[in-house]
């Protein structure tokens, strides 16, 4: 199944987590979990020690995922043993794309990239490689078949996003504010605006909404202002968190994240149905 | 290309390194502040480099001279010549581009200004420009560094910026650079971050090392005049690189003079496999190329790419990157990189103290630790720039000399009896 | 008589005040001082004028900027120009003189020097002079300034000098001047006394006005050319007066200029009956004719004549005595003597950091609580002397500050809860 | 009797004292000990808040002193009080001098000189007054009937020794050593050397060495060297501390004092007939 027709009909949901939070083992139960709860894609971090793009919420997980021994090579082995049908994306820095260097001492995105979507990633998220930077990712996503999705921000300007959604596959991560990662109590009024500048372009690319969802009733507002899917991490992450603090047992945390999980997607289809009732 | 002339930005690369690793949220302000470099940087639109001049003279202090350090240029039987940034307002070279860059704010008509520092340096040139200038400003600082640099919190906080204590990781200059980002991709469209050395993402790299470009400009000039010709080597310690970039610059075209990039040896080479920390912050001698804070250069990290916690006695150095255009400048053979560990730094802090009256930031000491060691394959005539003044150091130094048997050191009981500083 | 072109020493009398009331071991040495003084600092013999310029320019970096204080201006409604001695090696206009008085000694064939000090501020320019001139060097400190100056006590001891500190009396810098005379009866012979103002016997308040009158003739010329023509007012801290003389001196003919000698209030005019302290330092304001530390001059005394402890929150101001030759000036009515308290010292501190991003000596603050007040009286352009900068005032401000409740201070509880310094 | 004539065919022995050290009572009876001890002329000082010629032995004792409430118009009171039979010469530095007013207001050098003499001073040392500066005080101590005696150090060169001994009356106060009062273990070198020049002067002052001598050893040496006289300070004073410290009895401090006033005038006679055994 291709990153882009995992946006069906329906909006889609797009969980995230960071592979090896809080552990290896409860780690890979989160993000079934997750698959349980009715995720289309989920975006599964490879943990970068400089995350900049980061809140407090995400980078706390990287540091556990860190301390836990997630690497490259064990995110792959990660990813190869998961018991999931949706999709996975790899959302890292490039840093750890460009040191990479495989059995046969090839290196760089090239070789990242094959070996990840030999493990099972369809698609790759980096948010530190903007478009002006990407032609070598790109080159090799193109070559291993699987898709590089770009972050549109609310200052992305017209000329960009035309650059941006010339090069970008699988879907458009729209960032719904200013900043970085993390969940916020409100929904940003940019959000609406990018989306509506976004449907004067002539693009099939599906459009996920991220930064600072965190409910249902947030989910509920995006989609109905007209995205594709909604993206959320720190919400979830939240859960890992207060699981890893209060020693808390792995199932448990897991029942919490597909219930969260669910809240979240029945948001979206109720935002789905306030745009277009005919469709239902 | 001649180093001399430039109109244009460029396109941010130096050979392989260099570029705008960001993200894109942060990349149309990226664009704004090249255009912007261009037009009042290097084309002086609206007299911009005419009125940033006039400010470094009557603000802060240009020229700085070039003195010849007497009781040096004996001991080592070669001419020693002192570039003085340490006289630059503020204690440190620092102020060039806080200057320069706080004034191109106001010129871009931003409203607020954020920082990182690490040694305290360059966060108290930027709130010290931000008064001067009139705008608000927030300095980000690691925790680490806040400890062992209190008396910049101060002046920072005197100069009327807020101080936002960095607790992730170690708590330096890396992590600070981060969180700062993550300000800046808040806050870009009314606000400018005003980078520190010359790192980060295109046109960081080539706009701070412009603004510090005055000091080889005048040392150069000075040398001539005060001299004859050129020197045969110059010195310049490296964290950033923005010193080092600043003080080779009008030299990159003078073939005879060779330019040595001295970083922090730390307690030791390499980086130790068990913590997964460089006790060093060498990133030109012992680091790889890779990606960090927006540009691809030579960095500490570990084999998968993970960046790894330097360490240095000058909390100023202690970086795991370096500017990109000095990474190419090593690269082609242009600079030399070398380094020296602490003690030799520390010996080099105190020697330059009690021999010539000046006393330097543990930062430049490393300058002067190479020189100890190194005067017979210099030449005969070498100038050393003094980065910063040493008085943000003090509390370090008497606990590190204490602890370290430093030879040439005053005795440090005496203070420890006062109870420190 | 001009002020500007002088060739004898005088008769080092300033009207009634001044002279040479010493113990006659040391006239022979004064005789020679101020025969060395003619000969060398008047009438530049072995070009010793011209070496002083050198070493004031490239290990001082003179000259200093005259800048204009944007944010002031606007809030006085007034042009206030800043004379940069901040910027001066040391961080204040202190190395004028001790450089000077270091070279003559070598001139002179002194194998040694001792010195006096209050803030510390002379003692470190006099302890990097040393080390830059490879004299040795003793300096003694009052018990008190030591313990509210520490940062420039470990500076002097970088530098190589040895502080000895003077527990008689108050600790503060009387008892240090009285002890530095006592050692110097010792070692008159192969010793010279680098006194740290213009006070003192013939003739040291020639002699050090001298060496700093170069604060002033730059100003006076930086002014005409930055701005055009001469200020309406110039403004000097006043301890002992030797920033104040340097800033006058080249605008003492000048009748259109006035100047004023801003002088510690302390924490309240007049004496203590009750404990005999004078809770000020301002002797120009209060005190009366009197000989002390061998002169005749105005000083803070008792009915009998004993001398008072004075008090300041600056240590630099904390003096019971002042210039002889500014003492005349005041009483011919060419010097306005004014005064500031403790409490508006500490907002002028707080007001120039913050507005201008210049942080000054506490002493220097003084002059800019003066002008908070007075602003409306002082003329239309009007230069304020940055006598040093408050690097070395960080504690003694953390402190004051938090204990005074200054209005525009930033909040110090951060710093007392960070462990202060 | 004149000060000049105090200094008769035996050396004289000149002690001195701070007056008021460590009460005004104790003052009283130590004083009148050093003339029970065979003092010939009595150094009494008025203690300043700088002595700046002194070392660290008197300014203790002044320190003492002015605790105790010395001040010039009580040192006047003091001095009339006295019981003894030796010549008084006050001692003090000049500021004191110069603030001095007298009932009528009259003030200055002409005031104190007259006030003091009245009260029984017959000379006056002050040691932060050259001769550059001694026209007023010479004046007054001309008019008054007293002498000013004059400080000779060994850094005085022969130029200023002519002005000197030109203004100088009653003896000589040739300093021994460079430096500050203080008692010290040995008999500088210089000396010798200073009374040398001296005797090339036609001069028929008295010379009265003073500056660390503490034992009759030192006294004999410095008369053997030529001498008229010696000065002891700090090693007097030294038995008045201990006494303030151990608060020993006032009796038993001035025992103490006119037995070490003993053994110095005892040391001067001495050295007296090693240089002069024919006048015995
Ligand atoms: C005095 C001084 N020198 C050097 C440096 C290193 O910075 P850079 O390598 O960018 O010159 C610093 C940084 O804080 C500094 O404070
Ligand atoms: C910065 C500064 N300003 C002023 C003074 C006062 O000295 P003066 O009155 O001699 O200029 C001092 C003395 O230490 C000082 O350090």
């Amino acid at each position: 199944m291709s990153l882009e027709s995992a946006f069906g009909d329906d909006p889609a949901f797009v969980p995230y987590l960071a592979a090896g939070d809080p552990s290896i083992e409860a780690s890979k139960a989160y993000v079934e979990a997750l698959d349980r709860g009715g995720a289309d894609v989920i975006e599964l971090g490879l943990p970068f020690s400089e995350p900049i793009a980061e809140g407090p919420t995400i980078q706390a997980a990287v540091v556990r995922a860190l301390q836990a021994g997630m690497t490259p090579p064990r995110y792959l082995e990660f990813v190869r043993d998961l018991n999931v049908e949706t999709p996975l994306v790899c959302m890292t820095y490039y840093n750890l794309i460009y040191q990479y260097r495989d059995e046969s001492d090839r290196g760089g995105p090239d070789a990242f990239v094959h070996a990840a979507a030999d493990a099972g990633v369809e698609g790759f998220v980096v948010p530190d490689l903007p478009v002006e930077e990407a032609d070598p990712m790109r080159a090799a996503c193109d070559d291993a078949g699987v898709d590089l999705v770009s972050i549109v921000a609310p200052t992305t300007g017209d000329d960009r996003l035309e650059r941006l959604l010339a090069i970008s596959s699988g879907y458009v991560y729209v960032q719904a504010r200013l900043g970085v990662t993390g969940a916020k109590d409100d929904v940003s009024g940019r959000t609406a605006e990018t989306l509506a500048r976004l449907r004067e372009y002539d693009t099939t690319l599906p459009k996920a909404v991220g930064f600072g969802i965190r409910t249902g009733d947030h989910a509920e507002r995006i989609v109905g202002a007209g995205a594709d899917g909604v993206i959320v991490g720190s919400a979830l992450v939240d859960i890992v968190a207060k699981g890893a603090e209060t020693e808390k047992p792995t199932d448990a945390v897991a029942e919490q994240l597909a219930d969260l999980a669910r809240e979240l997607k029945a948001g979206a289809l109720q935002g789905r149905m306030a745009v277009e009732p005919e469709r239902k | 290309m001649s180093f001399k002339t430039r109109r244009s930005a460029g396109d941010g690369k130096f050979g392989e390194y260099g570029g705008q690793y960001v993200p894109e949220v942060l990349m149309p302000a990226l664009e704004e502040l090249t255009d912007a470099y261009e037009r009042y940087v290097l084309s002086n639109e609206d007299g911009f480099m005419d009125e940033l001049r006039e400010r470094l003279r009557d603000f802060g202090g240009r020229p700085t001279p070039l003195g010849r350090a007497d009781r040096l240029s004996e001991r080592y039987d070669t001419e020693v010549y002192l570039k003085r940034e340490d006289l630059l307002h503020g204690g440190a070279h620092k102020l060039n581009n806080a200057l320069g860059q706080v004034l191109l704010a106001k010129y871009m008509g931003k409203e607020r200004i954020v920082a990182e520092t690490g040694a305290g340096q360059h966060g108290t040139a930027t709130a010290m420009a931000a008064a001067h200038l009139d705008m608000p400003c927030e300095v980000y600082m690691g925790r680490t560094d806040i400890n062992r640099q209190r008396p910049n919190v101060f002046r920072m906080r005197l100069n009327g910026a807020e101080v936002n204590p960095v607790t992730v990781g170690r708590g330096t200059l890396k992590e600070a650079i981060s969180e700062t980002m993550r300000d800046w991709a808040m806050t870009v469209e009314n606000t400018h971050y005003v980078i520190g050395s010359v790192v980060g993402p295109h046109p960081f790299p080539s706009m701070v090392r412009e603004f510090h470009a005055v000091i080889s400009r005048e040392a150069r000039q000075q040398f001539d005049e005060q001299v004859g010709g050129l020197p045969d080597a110059v010195l310049a310690c490296a964290g950033g690189g923005s010193n080092t970039m600043g003080t080779f610059d009008a030299f990159l075209d003078d073939d005879s003079v060779s330019l040595y990039a001295v970083e922090a040896g730390g307690s030791g080479l390499g980086v130790n496999d068990e913590t997964g920390v460089a006790p060093n912050s060498a990133s030109l001698s012992t680091g790889t190329d890779g990606v960090l804070h927006g540009a691809r250069t030579k960095i500490l990290q570990d084999p998968d790419g993970q960046i790894v916690e330097s360490h240095s006695v000058s909390a100023g150095l202690d970086y795991a990157g370096v500017g990109p255009q000095l990474a190419h400048l090593v690269d082609t053979g242009r600079v030399s990189p070398v380094n020296v560990d602490d003690n030799a730094a520390l010996a080099g802090f105190h020697r330059l103290s009690n021999t010539e009256g000046v006393i330097p930031a543990l930062e430049t000491a490393h300058a002067f630790g190479f020189i100890e060691e190194n005067h017979e394959d210099l030449g005969d005539r070498v100038v050393v720039n003094v980065s910063g003044r040493g008085d943000k150091d003090l509390e370090t130094v008497i606990e590190e000399t204490a602890s370290h048997d430093i030879e040439n050191a005053p005795d440090m009981d005496v203070f420890e009896r006062m109870g420190g500083l």
